[in-house]
């Protein structure tokens, strides 16, 4: 059961991650010419949401688990 | 701008009054006030003497021309009312200079600092110098030597023989000052911290505890009433005499590690593996598989079979496996922590055989 | 007003008016200064990661003994959740700049939503931790304290999201004037952003 | 209208309407000048106690083997007496005082960015200061103002009240922080660039990211000290895994830079005042303005200085020791810059300007000895000593509390209009000047010669030197009260001074005395520094200021 739940677990994340990590992209890509301090941040911000989301993607596949992780 | 006569006149008074302090402290009769008992004192005071030197023929200019600019330039009856001062907003090549001359004199201060840095503490763990283990208590020192059973009150060393001390504490934090050392350590709990020294000087030195460490810190100091710990630096002759005597006084007091004759465990056949995941399981929780100086309770246990910086044991020798064995049999009541015996840990002789294999892996 | 229309201004309606001086420097002030409340807030977490770090590295190596395993494949799922809830935030104030209220506040839900469902996740990972923060050791010290912390600031951005999502709805902010719902949108990003540190540094390293 | 406004419809042409009835008026005020009044007499009171509670520990000392208190009613007192003294009197004294009473009017300002903020920003600090006092009903904190554990995992329950009392503190110094940071940056008047900024300032205005970070992250400290103290969360306890050293390290990260938050605003201070009544410009403007930039930033990289003999790896220690070694040189540039400003000038010796001079001579002092103290060799001797004592109360004592002297005496016309006693501020001064040589002088050479500091009893051999100390102290305390009773006395019977007394020509001295509640009739434009003597002043638009021209019309809303 707990095998199953994070096997789907581990789907989920994958392809979530793809989305997030797409639409992140799409909407750092939208924002890139604006102006304004809030919307430097908002890039800054979207950029490491991107990263998170690759990042989650590399974890759901196993690339990267640390240590004191239940792989 | 142009700079008047009088300027030129409190320059050299200034002058004459930093060379006059100059020379203070390069003679100064520091030893004479209190004596240098260990090699590394005379590198200590004479960082000391370059400081105070340079640093109090600064304060003189310093001083000196804010007294006569207060002098020299304040409003005076001829002043008309709305006189205004020498409108000057900056000289660059001023700046200059007094921006390189600090950077200068921070930069010899710093090459200075760091040799002598090098010069006393203790990178390189000597090998042939006389380990003696410092203990913080509230609010008093103990001391244990190689071969003497227990803790001492009172801190001996012989002339001449190098000695590496190590420090930690038993509850607080307190720290190990010797004035005449010129040296102090914290003793951290849970940290062991070193020095190394050569004492140079025979006598009685007061200790002397500088971290604050609850009710009695200000009586956590050698001429106390209350038995407290002086530094003794005897001949080496006398030094043998108080360490026989010690021992002798000392021989039934509890003995953490000599307690058994022998091991009774075969260490035949230990299996590196299965003593890792022991050492894992039961072990890492207090010890390290790190340098000695790592602790977490227990020291770090790298190397504590080969590493020949790894100190001796309590009797004095170097460690052998049997003794890691009767460590891990009999366990351990130490200075910094006890370690429960093998009933109390739940081996069995097979895994003592195991983790003294694994020990004797890490290199 | 007998019943409000729900039109694509809102519950109610939102003039145009143009942004005048003291609005567009009040902006500027207040953006300004919660950014510099979001640099603060960073140096907290930052001091409580620094003794994460610090204590991971002078132990007697990661994870000690006795400390529980982390699950991945949960919190792989919970940050794609909580990017996830980074990117419809974005889209609910690109919505409410484009005068579509409904679609803002439709993304607003959604991030509210994924929030939720965040920190549900986070109390799952809790319990089948099963150990409480103060007989967990420096784990404990590391983990539940940033996590915990992290979760809080979850759950006031939350309630911070919902008020802002109803104040909207009340015509608190024009689709001219609406620093607040910018100011809720940087908040919300700096907690997606705070934890694509900690999820680094608690399951991939 | 004679002048025309230069902002239109802006935020700084956006007056409150001005509060009526007392509480809204001198409470619960938003005005900066009323906030930094309040800062100022809340800090006075706290430094009254600090005062009591140092004259208790010099009481204390006059015998080696004390007697005058047990020790731990001693520990309580140091520790009280340090808390105090940097948590609720210097540091709020000269950022929450100074800085709100008079850096918005000197950037051409109405009021800061965020008043309400500011507001909750001071009522959080009496706040947090009966707090820390109110500690004493369950058991003081007794471990020294840095708390170092395990010796704090020790302490009576009071510890975890100090905990909280300081972190409460620290979350005003962070609004304040904040606050000045934004007024400075977006609030100046049209043409106060950065390069015409006064001095004063630029002291605030870099201190303000350090109140910002630094406090911060001794909030973190302070929250895992009281969870470990409260929950167990075993932070620092070496027994559970902890480490001691690590609260070392998130202690000084922030109390390093406060030592910077407690001098920075003084120098700007002492830069309006030694021009001021020099009659001359500030020599080396950029030099000043950038070495404090130095500072700020340097103090950052230096913290483990603190801890040179507490087990750190040595490697480490050798850049914490050359890092702090390069302070001296921004530093150095100041001290060489004040001194070129006197060079030349046409010295009044106002009170102000005795404080200031004697600030620059007992700084100079505390620096000096601070390079002594970064050089590791010599700190593994004087660390944990009266030499430590000794080096920070001639920064603390000598310089930041100078620095707060002699901005009070220069800037109580523009609070009050009236003049303190200047005969009895010259009084105060010399009482001051000399008690605090005469107290903390010798304290170097205890040090060197073996007394640890934090001590109730000590070794014997030291006894005339604190005996010594013990009546200096009184002396200085002498100076210090006949500056409390100036103030009160003046407060009420002092000589009326007129919007300009000492004829200074930053901002705030173009305008009336009291300064109005809305500051300025017209926002002013700016096109020089206002360091020029020999010109007239480099303000356009302050023409009605004085005169009876009704006040501006606060907005409707």
């Amino acid at each position: 059961m707990n095998e199953t739940l994070a096997h789907v677990e581990r789907i989920l994340a994958f392809a979530g991650g793809i989305v997030v990590l797409f639409v992140a992209a799409v909407a750092l890509k939208n924002d890139w010419k604006a102006k304004g301090l809030e919307n430097q941040v908002f890039k800054m911000m979207l950029a490491l949401l991107a990263l998170g989301a690759f990042l989650a993607i590399l974890a759901s596949v196993n690339v990267l688990a640390g240590k004191g992780v239940e792989i | 701008m142009r700079l008047d006569r009088g300027f030129w006149t409190a320059t050299a008074v200034l002058t004459v009054l930093a060379l006059i302090v100059i020379f203070w402290w390069v003679y100064a009769p520091i030893t004479a006030i209190m004596p240098e008992a260990v090699d590394k004192a005379a590198q200590i005071d004479a960082l000391y003497r370059f400081l105070a030197a340079s640093g109090s023929a600064l304060f003189v200019y310093v001083v000196g021309y804010i007294v006569y600019f207060c002098v020299a330039f304040r409003r005076r009856s001829s002043h008309a009312a709305d006189a205004i001062g020498v409108q000057i907003h900056d000289s660059h090549k001023l700046e200059f200079w007094w921006t390189l001359f600090p950077f200068l004199f921070v930069v010899g201060l710093a090459i200075i600092s760091v040799r002598i840095f090098y010069g006393i503490e203790p990178i390189n763990m000597p090998s042939n110098s006389l380990v003696v283990e410092g203990l913080g208590h509230q609010w008093y020192y103990t001391f244990r030597y190689p071969g003497i059973n227990g803790e001492v009150k009172q801190l001996h060393l012989p002339l001449n023989q190098q000695v590496t001390l190590h420090v930690s504490s038993y509850d607080v934090i307190h720290s190990f000052w010797v004035p005449d050392m010129r040296l102090k350590v914290d003793m951290v709990p849970g940290l062991v911290n070193t020095l190394t020294f050569t004492p140079t000087r025979t006598g009685r030195y007061n200790i002397v505890c500088t971290e604050f460490c609850g009710t009695l810190h200000g009586d956590m100091r050698s001429g106390t009433p209350n038995d407290k710990a002086y530094l003794f630096i005897d001949t080496p002759a006398q030094y043998k005499s108080w360490y026989d005597s010690q021992q002798k006084a000392n021989a039934n007091a509890s003995n953490e590690i000599a307690v058994a004759s022998s091991s009774s465990i075969n260490l035949t056949g230990g299996d590196v593996a299965a003593g890792k995941a022991m050492f894992q399981t039961k072990c890492s929780a207090c010890h390290a598989v790190a340098p000695f100086e790592q602790k977490i309770v227990g020291p770090g246990l790298k190397g504590v079979l080969h590493d020949p910086s790894h100190p001796n044991l309590v009797d004095g020798e170097k460690a052998t496996p049997e003794d890691v064995a009767k460590i891990l049999q009999n366990g351990f009541s130490g200075p910094l922590g006890v370690m429960p015996n093998q009933t109390a840990n739940g081996i069995s002789d097979k895994d003592i055989a195991n983790l003294v294999a694994y020990l004797n892996s890490l290199k | 007003m007998a019943v409000a229309s729900v039109t694509q201004a809102g519950i109610v309606g939102r003039h145009h008016e143009e942004p005048d001086q003291l609005y567009v420097e009040t902006r500027e002030l207040r953006v300004q200064g919660f950014l510099l409340f979001m640099v603060s807030d960073l140096v907290l977490f930052s001091s409580f990661i620094f003794a994460y770090l610090y204590l991971r590295n002078t132990g007697q190596g990661w994870p000690p003994p006795g400390a529980p395993k982390l699950d991945l494949a949960l919190a792989a799922i919970n940050s794609v959740i909580l990017f996830g809830s980074g990117a419809t935030m974005h889209f609910a104030l690109e919505n409410w700049k484009h005068e579509k209220f409904m679609k803002f506040a439709g993304w607003m839900v959604s991030t509210i939503v994924l929030g939720a469902m965040f920190l549900s996740g986070q109390i799952v990972e809790y319990g089948k931790l099963a150990v409480g923060w103060g007989s967990s050791g420096i784990f404990g010290a590391g983990f539940f304290t940033l996590t915990g912390m992290h979760g809080f600031h979850v759950f006031c951005g939350i309630i911070y999201l919902t008020i802002l999502l109803l104040q909207a709805a009340q015509g608190k902010y024009t689709f001219q004037k609406y620093t607040g719902l910018t100011l809720g949108t940087l908040y919300w990003h700096f907690v997606d952003v705070i934890w694509v540190v900690l999820f680094s540094i608690f399951y991939l390293i | 209208m004679a002048v025309a406004a230069v902002h239109s419809g802006g935020i700084a042409d956006h007056i409150h309407p001005e509060p009526q009835g007392f509480i809204r008026k001198y409470v619960f005020s938003i005005d900066h000048k009323i906030i930094g009044i309040q800062y100022m007499i809340t800090a006075g009171i706290f430094m009254l106690l600090a005062g009591a509670l140092a004259e208790m520990i010099r009481a204390q000392l006059m015998r080696a083997n004390g007697g005058f208190m047990t020790p731990d009613t001693f520990n309580t007192v140091f520790t009280m007496h340090g808390s105090t003294m940097v948590w609720l009197v210097i540091i709020p004294l000269l950022t929450g005082g100074f800085g709100n009473l008079v850096m918005p009017v000197q950037i051409g300002a109405r009021d800061v960015a965020f008043p309400w903020l500011n507001m909750i920003a001071f009522w959080i600090f009496p706040v947090s200061g009966l707090m820390l006092y109110s500690s004493f009903l369950m058991g003081a904190p007794a471990a020294g103002w840095t708390e170092y554990p395990p010796m704090s995992l020790q302490g009576a329950p009071g510890t975890s009240m100090w905990c909280a009392a300081i972190f409460l503190v620290g979350v005003g110094s962070t609004m304040t922080g904040m606050n000045f940071l934004v007024t400075i940056l977006k609030m100046r008047a049209p043409g106060m660039t950065f390069t015409r900024m006064p001095l004063f300032v630029w002291g605030q205005f870099v201190t303000a990211p350090l109140l910002m970070i630094a406090t911060t992250a001794l909030g973190a400290a302070l929250a895992a000290l009281f969870v470990q103290r409260e929950f167990g969360v075993p932070f620092f306890d070496p027994t559970k895994g902890g480490s001691p050293l690590l609260w070392q390290h998130m202690f000084w990260f922030y109390s390093h830079p406060a030592v910077y938050i407690m001098i920075l605003p003084a120098f700007g201070m002492i830069s309006e005042i030694f021009p001021t009544f020099g009659r001359k410009p500030i020599f080396g403007y950029k030099m000043i303005a950038f070495s404090s930039c130095a500072i700020a930033i340097l103090g950052f990289m230096v913290w483990a200085h603190h801890m040179f003999t507490s087990g750190m790896a040595p490697q480490l220690q050798l850049p914490f020791m050359v890092l702090t070694m390069l302070i001296a040189i921004p530093t150095g540039v100041k001290i060489f810059s004040w001194m070129a400003t006197l060079w030349g000038g046409v010295l009044t010796f106002s009170t102000a300007m005795l404080y200031s001079v004697g600030f620059l001579a007992l700084f100079t002092l505390g620096g000096i000895t601070g390079v002594f103290l970064a050089a590791v060799p010599f700190d593994l001797h004087a660390h944990g000593t009266y030499f430590i004592v000794a080096h920070f109360h001639y920064v603390i004592a000598g310089g930041s509390l100078m620095g707060a002297l002699a901005g009070l005496y220069f800037w109580f016309p523009k609070m009050t209009g009236r003049m303190l006693n200047e005969t009895w501020g010259k009084w105060s001064f010399w009482l001051y000047f000399i008690g605090m040589n005469g107290t903390f002088l010798p304290m170097h050479w205890l040090g060197l010669w073996g007394m640890p500091r934090r001590i109730a009893v000590y070794d014997p051999q030291f006894q005339t030197w604190n005996q010594i100390e013990s009546v200096f102290s009184l002396v200085m305390t002498a100076g210090i009260i006949l500056t409390f009773v100036n103030v009160l006395v003046s407060m009420k019977r002092g000589k009326k001074s007129g919007h300009n007394p000492w004829d200074a020509r930053t901002l705030e001295w173009q305008i009336p005395s009291p300064m109005p509640y809305y500051n300025f009739k017209h926002i002013p434009s700016v096109f020089a520094t206002p360091y020029d003597f020999a010109e007239p002043l480099p303000y356009r638009g302050l023409e009605e200021e004085l005169t009876d021209s009704p006040p501006p019309v606060p907005a409707a809303h």
